[in-house]
């Protein structure tokens, strides 16, 4: 065989030529970023910095901002409404992340048994994640009326359990806007934890059972601490999701936006009408920042506490 | 990979595991996914009342019908609105899969100063809540001519944290011989990813572009806001529009969300396993 | 320790049978390695013993008790796998007292037993150390660990040394066996490497296609093979087989001349198996036993010995020559087998005829 | 020239504005009218959001009780007196118009004008032999008798719909604390319900549900809905639920709403308006002062009310005969002429203070008086923002 | 073809220097094999001749051209890796075909040579296959063929056998052997297993810390190790080595006797290596040479030989006993090395002193 790829001897030697290995990585490199790189910062850091800067001013959308230093955090910190729904974004998280987490691993945990129909079943849970947020806010709102419509509360009085208010109770209505958030949500952590538990390699399962532990012991000492990066995964995405919840509350309570009496008004809620409904921009800025803050700081706290330790 | 790492549930399927509990959680689950869905059956079947049956709240509606299907399909502006928003989540998911797949690669695989916190740049984008965007996007879409163009309703989504973070996650399992082995056949960087890496993640190619293509399909929020012209709307939105002042016709919306549902619940029926084995093998490193 | 004993063994998955119905007793204190290429059924049996896969018929004994219906942890048995299957979430004490996760011990008394184990494994310093910052070698150890150290009546390994690399392997192996001397439990273990099965085994069993081919010691099987198959499995290289025909007591080869030699009562075609260790590069033909001429196709010098591989007929053969002979590639060589180093077979039925 | 209008999408109204719009560019061949819609929902949103891009329509529609923030956004500029005579503006159109006057200056006109009334359902009050009831005691009696209740004294089909967020804060603001012989607002446009006739209308409402039990917040999740499902005997609602309610399975009517003892009436009208746009000039300033002119004109507004179903805001085209006999739209036109304009800083912010107000004593117990200066005070405070 | 030269090659990585400014000339056409235990600095080396790394220091010929600033295409090199690095997206036919990738040659000429390729590699058959549905072995080829199909100045092989097992590992050993006298290209192996640097050739380079200990033929470095680490390393099992001391001209080692061998000038420790091949276990221990008595700890039946770990003084020897021998364990037996046969090294330098 003749040689096809003599190496070229008389070529001129180019700049490019002159460079070292690494170098021309490095250089490709950046130029794989120059396009992202451009977008992240022209598409959300330079907004987010412009939000960052709105928040120290009165800017309402019609006339020019006007710098007004911490004004907007003092108006703010001063709401009683924003605490009430500072604490209603908590109470998001704090019940939303942990139930549907427990809920979707535990039926992850046991679709990953089940053989027959298997890819149905899995279908059918992950359906609602499919869904447009608007029309299933109308159904679940019809699910919540009293009798004779409402479904939940007809179960409710078969069983000979007292009606229960929920969308037109301050004390229910958050929890009942949450188990539709959840219901959403619940097929693509579902799925995730699938995954996960599959990515665990069956010897370990085996090895186990050779050492004579039943399924729960199993389950406490072999799956859940191996699949901790998929849980690590999950809390922080579903963290996030929770402290943005928006879509839900906005459509199951249309009539009364947060309510009622704010009891169910998330901090996403709160942005949006102040920015869209009261077109105070700064003010919503200032309200945006927060929220950043809140999302940044749960985040790290989560990736602190669940970091891997070595 | 070897029969040792095979999942756990292959392994433990024994003929012994048909056993009573099995059947019971079997049945739970069954259960389980019903409940799941019956908000969608409820959809389904208000789309098939009238207007006046539509608080008359039995699943099974009193007299079927298909009008409001006629009605919302032979509008003409539905089946545009149809196209348009798969013309948008399919180029959006397109621009993700070739975007993110780029940054995660050059992320997972060239070694220079500053990787690290480009990585972390992307990912805490996902800690900016969209609300606070809009409006300056609406300001660069306005100033820049996109307002009301197809390319205005996709451009904020055009690259995303989450495909980034799943994407490089994946190439870190690429062993770099196979880079290498390119490289030393005379391929450049480029080229060894589009012809090389690319093929190799196709799994997680799968797993992004399904969610991308879910997510965008029903996008709502911005779409509206960046939109002027009816023939614009994407789906979500147009449906949205059969809505009107504190009248709104469910039955509609309802027919509009369940025809809505029909090509996203396609693409997962054709592609679920991929999402499985897609995210499986990303392996989740945190 | 036990008796471990297989009746009519048998596994089927679906509609095929992984395993025939294999009988087989395992002493108390024997070390029994199962060899085969991959797929004959060597891992399914060890689990079948171990009650990890359903025994589909016949029956189980251990300790003379039938255990088809028990869990593992009731055969109390150990198992270490191929990949070790140490959980990297704990450390190497932890992983190693998992062991006695069901034993009711004191936490002093686990503690104790666990650094014991680590004192025999020579894990002492690593107890606290996690799995991802030890070596393959390391690693092994404590799988092996936490087998030991709740003292079951017997080990089970399945390919335990085939992650590691050769000189790891060979002190492994060497580790193992003086393990299995002091502990003096049952072992079986599987392996598809014939250096282990050899060196290790008090009995190997030659496996194929779910059944059982022979049985016996390593110098049984290396010295009386009852096949083909087992005779170019044990030992290496593998054994030379060259066609030849017996007609009326006289055995005719291709490419060889045998002399000599006092053959079975058999007609018809024969393979002619003779081991490269037995058959040399030298300029001495004479005398009974096979003898050849051959172009040197290519020469594989290990120092103390020089592999030989020579042309013959249309096949090739290794011959060995002393470590410090080198003959040159494309020479003719001679070589020469002793009487009594050839093994004949049957052509057709690859049944051992007996040595010559 | 190529003008912009802009509106919510509401079928009706589209149709009806195409129809204008023909007619109109018929008319004046040399200007085109662009008709652009949004959902309602987001209508606003999509207002504010173009203004910031400098990309307003010429002709925009709007909710009078948005004008505050229109004008103070500079989304819309005063009509010029030269093309609409104020004068002739005040004595053709329904006084209600004046809601568009700000200081001098007009800063739009309506097309169409809505009230309130009261529907029933004639199956239910045929049920129960009730007639239409014309005053509170009657409405109050009506209520009773048609109302069920399951064993559990839970409401299962309701003698008349609660829904602050509806039309019941109008019907709360402008009729029922008037009938009590209160003012909402005094002249300078400042809060003036915090006070006993105020808590007597609060107390008639809330009483619905706690004392006579013939109503319940929430039920049906809007009152419009329990009325359409043949579930609730009576609605107060406004003219532009004509459409939707007449698909209903089931007959019903319309009345006037309740006088109170004394035969004193009051109603709510509103209206949207159209406006020009901040950024029309020129000649598009020009084209957009002859669409606004056209489609306010009396032969506008009889489209509109065969399309649409409204009523005219020009007085003579509204109080034909034929209309005053007309046995759903009488009742309506009637309502005009004693309705009263809420003057909105921020409608919906103004609304979320009745609903609170209502939740606070029917979901948290609070008395009456308090809710009452709570809600006052919230109000109070908003308008102040507004009028900055 | 061409030769290759190393000069004073460097390779830092960030502070940690991984190479240590090696020297070599690799004549042209000649196979040459890299061996050195785990982070020796093997693969690094390879890397930089194939220009996958920068070259921290020193210069790299090719052809006599410095080619430290060219890129892999560029230098004309083939290189074969561990996994095989053979895409599972394409068919073998492509796979091989990738070699060509930037060759400026027509479809039909690629798909010719391609053919040919396949067919020198026995692959002929499997082109539209894909790598899924291959052997290890033929995986092994595919990845061979990739580097093969566009005629390289020299082949880089980074450990090309190390995920077979034994038996496809030494069939393929052979094929790379003739491979390499067929296509006469310049051969540069990287290996951590002695047996492949022995059998395959033409000079070994011994690495160790990122320096180069030793170089020369596989015989060369088997007979004459320069130290303690390249004795141990090359030949299977490793040398045995025996504490001793040399005073005034005598020999004294801890367990055994020395008699009438001709000693290097030297004074004080010494190690005494003596391989365990040239250790017999053998009743008759007269005439020069080493010989000792001691426990059997351990055998190895190999079949042709057994291997005999034996205790002597404090530490483990390994000594040979003919294939049908097996001593038992806790035996005492008597060990014989010919003189001639022991290797001499100053215990604190570790460098080799003489034979003896
Ligand atoms: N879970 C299973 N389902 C179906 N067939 C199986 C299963 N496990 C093993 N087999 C089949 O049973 C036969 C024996 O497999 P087994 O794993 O016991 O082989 P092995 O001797 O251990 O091979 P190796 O050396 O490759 O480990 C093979 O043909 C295999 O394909
Ligand atoms: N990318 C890298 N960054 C930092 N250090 C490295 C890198 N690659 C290799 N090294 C270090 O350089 C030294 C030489 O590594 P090299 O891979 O060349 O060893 P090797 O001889 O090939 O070993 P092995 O037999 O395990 O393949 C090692 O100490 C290793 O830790
Ligand atoms: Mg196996
Ligand atoms: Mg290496």
């Amino acid at each position: 065989m003749a040689s096809v790829n003599a190496v070229p001897q008389a070529r001129p030697v180019r700049f490019w030529d002159r460079l070292n290995i690494g170098t021309k990585r490095v250089i490709w490199a950046w130029a794989f970023l120059a396009v992202p790189i451009a977008f992240y910062a022209g598409i959300r850091f330079y907004p987010t910095f412009q939000a960052f800067w709105l928040s120290m001013t009165d800017w309402d959308l019609l006339s020019p901002p006007r710098f007004i230093g911490f004004a907007n955090y003092q108006t703010m910190f001063a709401d009683p409404v924003f605490w009430k729904v500072f604490n209603n974004t908590f109470l998001y998280l704090i019940i939303g992340t942990p139930v549907s987490l427990a809920i979707s691993f535990l039926i992850a945990y046991y679709l990953d048994r089940v053989r027959f129909l298997h890819s149905f079943i899995r279908a059918l849970y992950f359906l609602p994640f499919l869904t447009t947020a608007a029309a299933m806010g109308w159904v679940w709102r019809w699910f919540y009326q009293p009798v004779p419509i409402g479904v939940i509360n007809g179960f409710l009085s078969t069983l000979g359990i007292a009606q229960q208010p929920f969308l037109r109770s301050v004390d229910q209505a958050l929890i009942s806007i949450l188990i539709p958030a959840i219901w959403a949500g619940l097929g693509f952590q579902i799925i995730i934890f699938m995954a996960g538990l599959r990515a665990i390699p069956g010897t370990f399962y085996e090895a186990a059972r050779i050492d004579g532990l039943g399924d729960w012991a199993i389950l406490r000492k072999i799956t859940v601490p191996l699949l901790k990066p998929t849980t690590v995964f999950l809390v922080v995405f579903s963290s996030i999701g929770f402290l943005r919840i928006f879509d839900q509350v906005y459509n199951m309570t249309s009539n009364d936006p947060g309510g009622p009496l704010n009891a169910t008004k998330p901090l996403v809620l709160m942005i949006y009408q102040t920015a869209f409904s009261s077109y105070q921009m700064g003010y919503a800025a200032a309200q945006t920042v927060v929220l950043f803050t809140i999302l940044l700081f749960v985040s790290l706290l989560q990736l602190y506490v669940l970091r891997e330790k070595k | 990979m070897t029969a040792t790492s095979a999942p756990a549930s292959e392994l433990t399927a024994n003929s012994r595991d048909i056993r009573p509990g099995r059947i019971i959680i079997w049945t739970l689950l069954l259960i389980g996914g019903i409940i799941m869905i019956t908000p969608l059956l409820f959809m389904f079947s208000t789309s098939l009342k009238t207007s006046g049956q539509v608080y008359d709240l039995r699943l099974i509606p009193a007299a079927p019908t298909f009008d409001n299907y006629l009605r919302v399909l032979g509008d003409g502006r539905f089946m545009r609105w149809f196209l348009n928003s798969t013309f948008i989540a399919l180029t959006v998911t397109l621009s993700n899969v070739f975007f993110d797949s780029l940054v995660g690669y050059t992320l997972a695989k060239f070694e220079f100063r500053g990787r690290y916190f480009i990585f972390l740049a992307i990912l805490s984008t996902l800690m900016i809540p969209t609300e606070m965007l809009v409006i300056p996007w609406y300001l660069m879409s306005s100033q820049l001519g996109w307002i009301d163009s197809y390319w205005g309703i996709m451009f904020p989504g055009m690259m995303t944290a989450f495909g980034v973070f799943l994407m490089k996650q994946f190439f870190e399992g690429v062993p770099n011989d196979f880079l290498e082995a390119a490289r030393i056949d005379g391929l450049n960087e480029f080229t060894i990813w589009w012809k090389i890496a690319m093929p190799m993640v196709v799994p997680a190619i799968s797993a992004l572009a399904i969610f991308s293509f879910l997510g965008n399909w029903t996008a709502f929020f911005w779409p509206l806001i960046v939109t002027t012209s009816r023939e614009l709307y994407t789906l979500p939105v147009g449906i949205s529009s059969f809505s009107a002042e504190s009248s709104i016709q469910w039955e509609l919306i309802m027919t509009g969300a369940a025809i809505g549902t029909i090509p996203t619940l396609l693409v997962f029926l054709l592609l679920q396993r991929y999402i499985v084995r897609g995210v499986m093998l990303a392996g989740l490193k945190g | 320790m036990a008796k471990i004993e297989l009746q009519g063994l048998v596994k089927d998955y679906g509609k095929t049978r992984a395993v025939h119905g294999i009988d087989l007793t395992i002493k108390d204190g024997e070390f029994v390695v199962f060899v085969g290429p991959s797929g004959c059924g060597k891992s399914t049996t060890l689990r079948m013993i171990a009650g990890l896969e359903d025994i589909s018929d016949g029956k189980l004994l251990i300790a003379d008790e039938v255990v088809n219906q028990r869990e593992p942890k009731q055969r109390n048995i150990a198992m270490v796998f191929q990949n070790y299957a140490i959980y990297p979430h704990m450390t190497v004490g932890q992983n190693i007292g998992f062991g006695l996760y069901t034993a009711k011990l004191s936490k002093a008394e686990k503690k104790k037993r666990i650094e014991e184990t680590g004192q025999i494994l020579g894990l002492e310093k690593l107890l606290d150390r996690r799995p991802a910052a030890l070596s393959g070698g390391q690693r092994q150890r404590v799988a092996i660990g936490r087998a030991m150290v709740r003292d079951p009546v017997a080990f089970l390994f399945d390919e335990p040394l085939s992650n590691l690399d050769a000189q790891l392997r060979s002190q492994m192996r060497m580790e193992i066996k003086s393990l299995h001397r002091r502990l003096g439990t049952t072992i079986v273990y599987v392996t598809h490497d014939q250096v282990e099965a050899m060196t290790m085994a008090d009995r190997i069993v030659v496996m194929r296609d779910g059944h059982i081919l022979q049985v016996g010691t390593p110098t049984d099987l290396y010295e009386n093979p009852r096949d083909v198959f087992t005779a170019r499995f044990i030992g290496s290289p593998s054994m030379n087989m060259v066609d030849g025909t017996i007609a009326s007591g006289v055995l005719s080869t291709d490419g060889a001349q045998v002399e000599g030699l006092t053959l079975p009562a058999h007609q018809g075609k024969v393979l002619v198996g003779v081991r490269p260790h037995d058959l040399m590069v030298t300029d001495d033909v004479d005398g009974a036993g096979l003898s050849a001429r051959g172009e040197v196709e290519a020469v594989e010098p290990l120092g103390s010995e020089t592999l030989v591989h020579v042309k013959l007929g249309a096949s090739q053969i290794i011959a060995t020559a002393p470590g410090r002979v080198v003959p040159p590639i494309g020479s003719t060589v001679s070589l020469k087998a002793e009487a009594n180093s050839l093994y004949l077979f049957d052509a057709a039925s690859e049944k051992a005829l007996g040595r010559a | 020239v190529e003008i912009e209008y802009w509106q919510y999408v509401f079928d009706s109204r589209v149709q009806a504005m195409d129809q204008l719009i023909a007619a109109f560019q018929e008319a004046n061949p040399d200007i085109t009218v662009k008709h652009t819609t949004f959902p309602y929902a987001d209508y606003q949103t999509r207002v504010v959001a173009a203004k910031v891009a400098g990309e307003g329509p010429d002709v925009v529609q709007l909710f009078y009780g948005w004008t505050d923030q229109f004008v103070k956004g500079g989304l819309i500029q005063p009509l010029d007196p030269e093309v609409f005579p104020y004068d002739a503006i005040e004595a053709d159109f329904f006084p209600i118009v004046s809601a568009m006057k700000r200081g001098d200056s007009y800063y739009g006109l309506p097309t169409a004008v809505r009230s309130l009334a009261l529907f029933y359902n004639k199956a239910l009050f045929a049920e129960a032999g009730l007639e239409a009831p014309t005053n509170l005691d009657e409405l109050l009696a009506a209520a009773e008798a048609t109302t069920k209740r399951d064993g559990g004294g839970n409401i299962i089909s309701a003698g008349i719909t609660m829904d602050m967020a509806g039309q019941d804060h109008h019907w709360w603001r402008e009729v029922l604390i008037r009938q009590n012989g209160g003012e909402p607002y005094d002249a300078e446009g400042n809060v003036a319900y915090d006070s006993e006739s105020g808590a007597a209308a609060l107390k008639f409402y809330t009483d619905l549900q706690t004392e006579q039990k013939v109503g319940q917040v929430g039920f049906m999740d809007e009152g419009q809905a329990a009325f359409r499902a043949g579930l609730a005997a009576m609605t107060i609602d406004g003219t532009f639920r004509l459409g939707a309610f007449e698909a209903n399975p089931f007959e019903w009517g319309v009345v006037e709403l309740p006088a109170d003892a004394n035969g004193m009436r009051s109603n709510y009208s509103s209206y949207f308006a159209n406006a020009i746009g901040a950024t029309a000039e020129g000649e598009e300033l020009v084209a957009a002062q002859k669409f606004l002119q056209y489609i306010s004109s009396p032969e506008a507004m009889e489209i509109w009310l065969d399309v649409v179903g409204e009523l005219p805001a020009r007085r003579d085209v509204a109080l034909t005969k034929a209309n005053l006999a007309d046995p759903i739209l009488g009742p309506f036109l009637k309502g005009l002429d004693y309705a009263h304009t809420t003057q909105f800083y921020d409608e919906a912010a103004q609304r979320q203070t009745a609903i609170d107000m209502v939740n606070r004593v029917l979901l948290e117990g609070q008395s009456i008086e308090d809710s009452i200066t709570a809600a006052a005070t919230a109000e109070q405070a908003i308008i102040d923002a507004g009028r900055q």
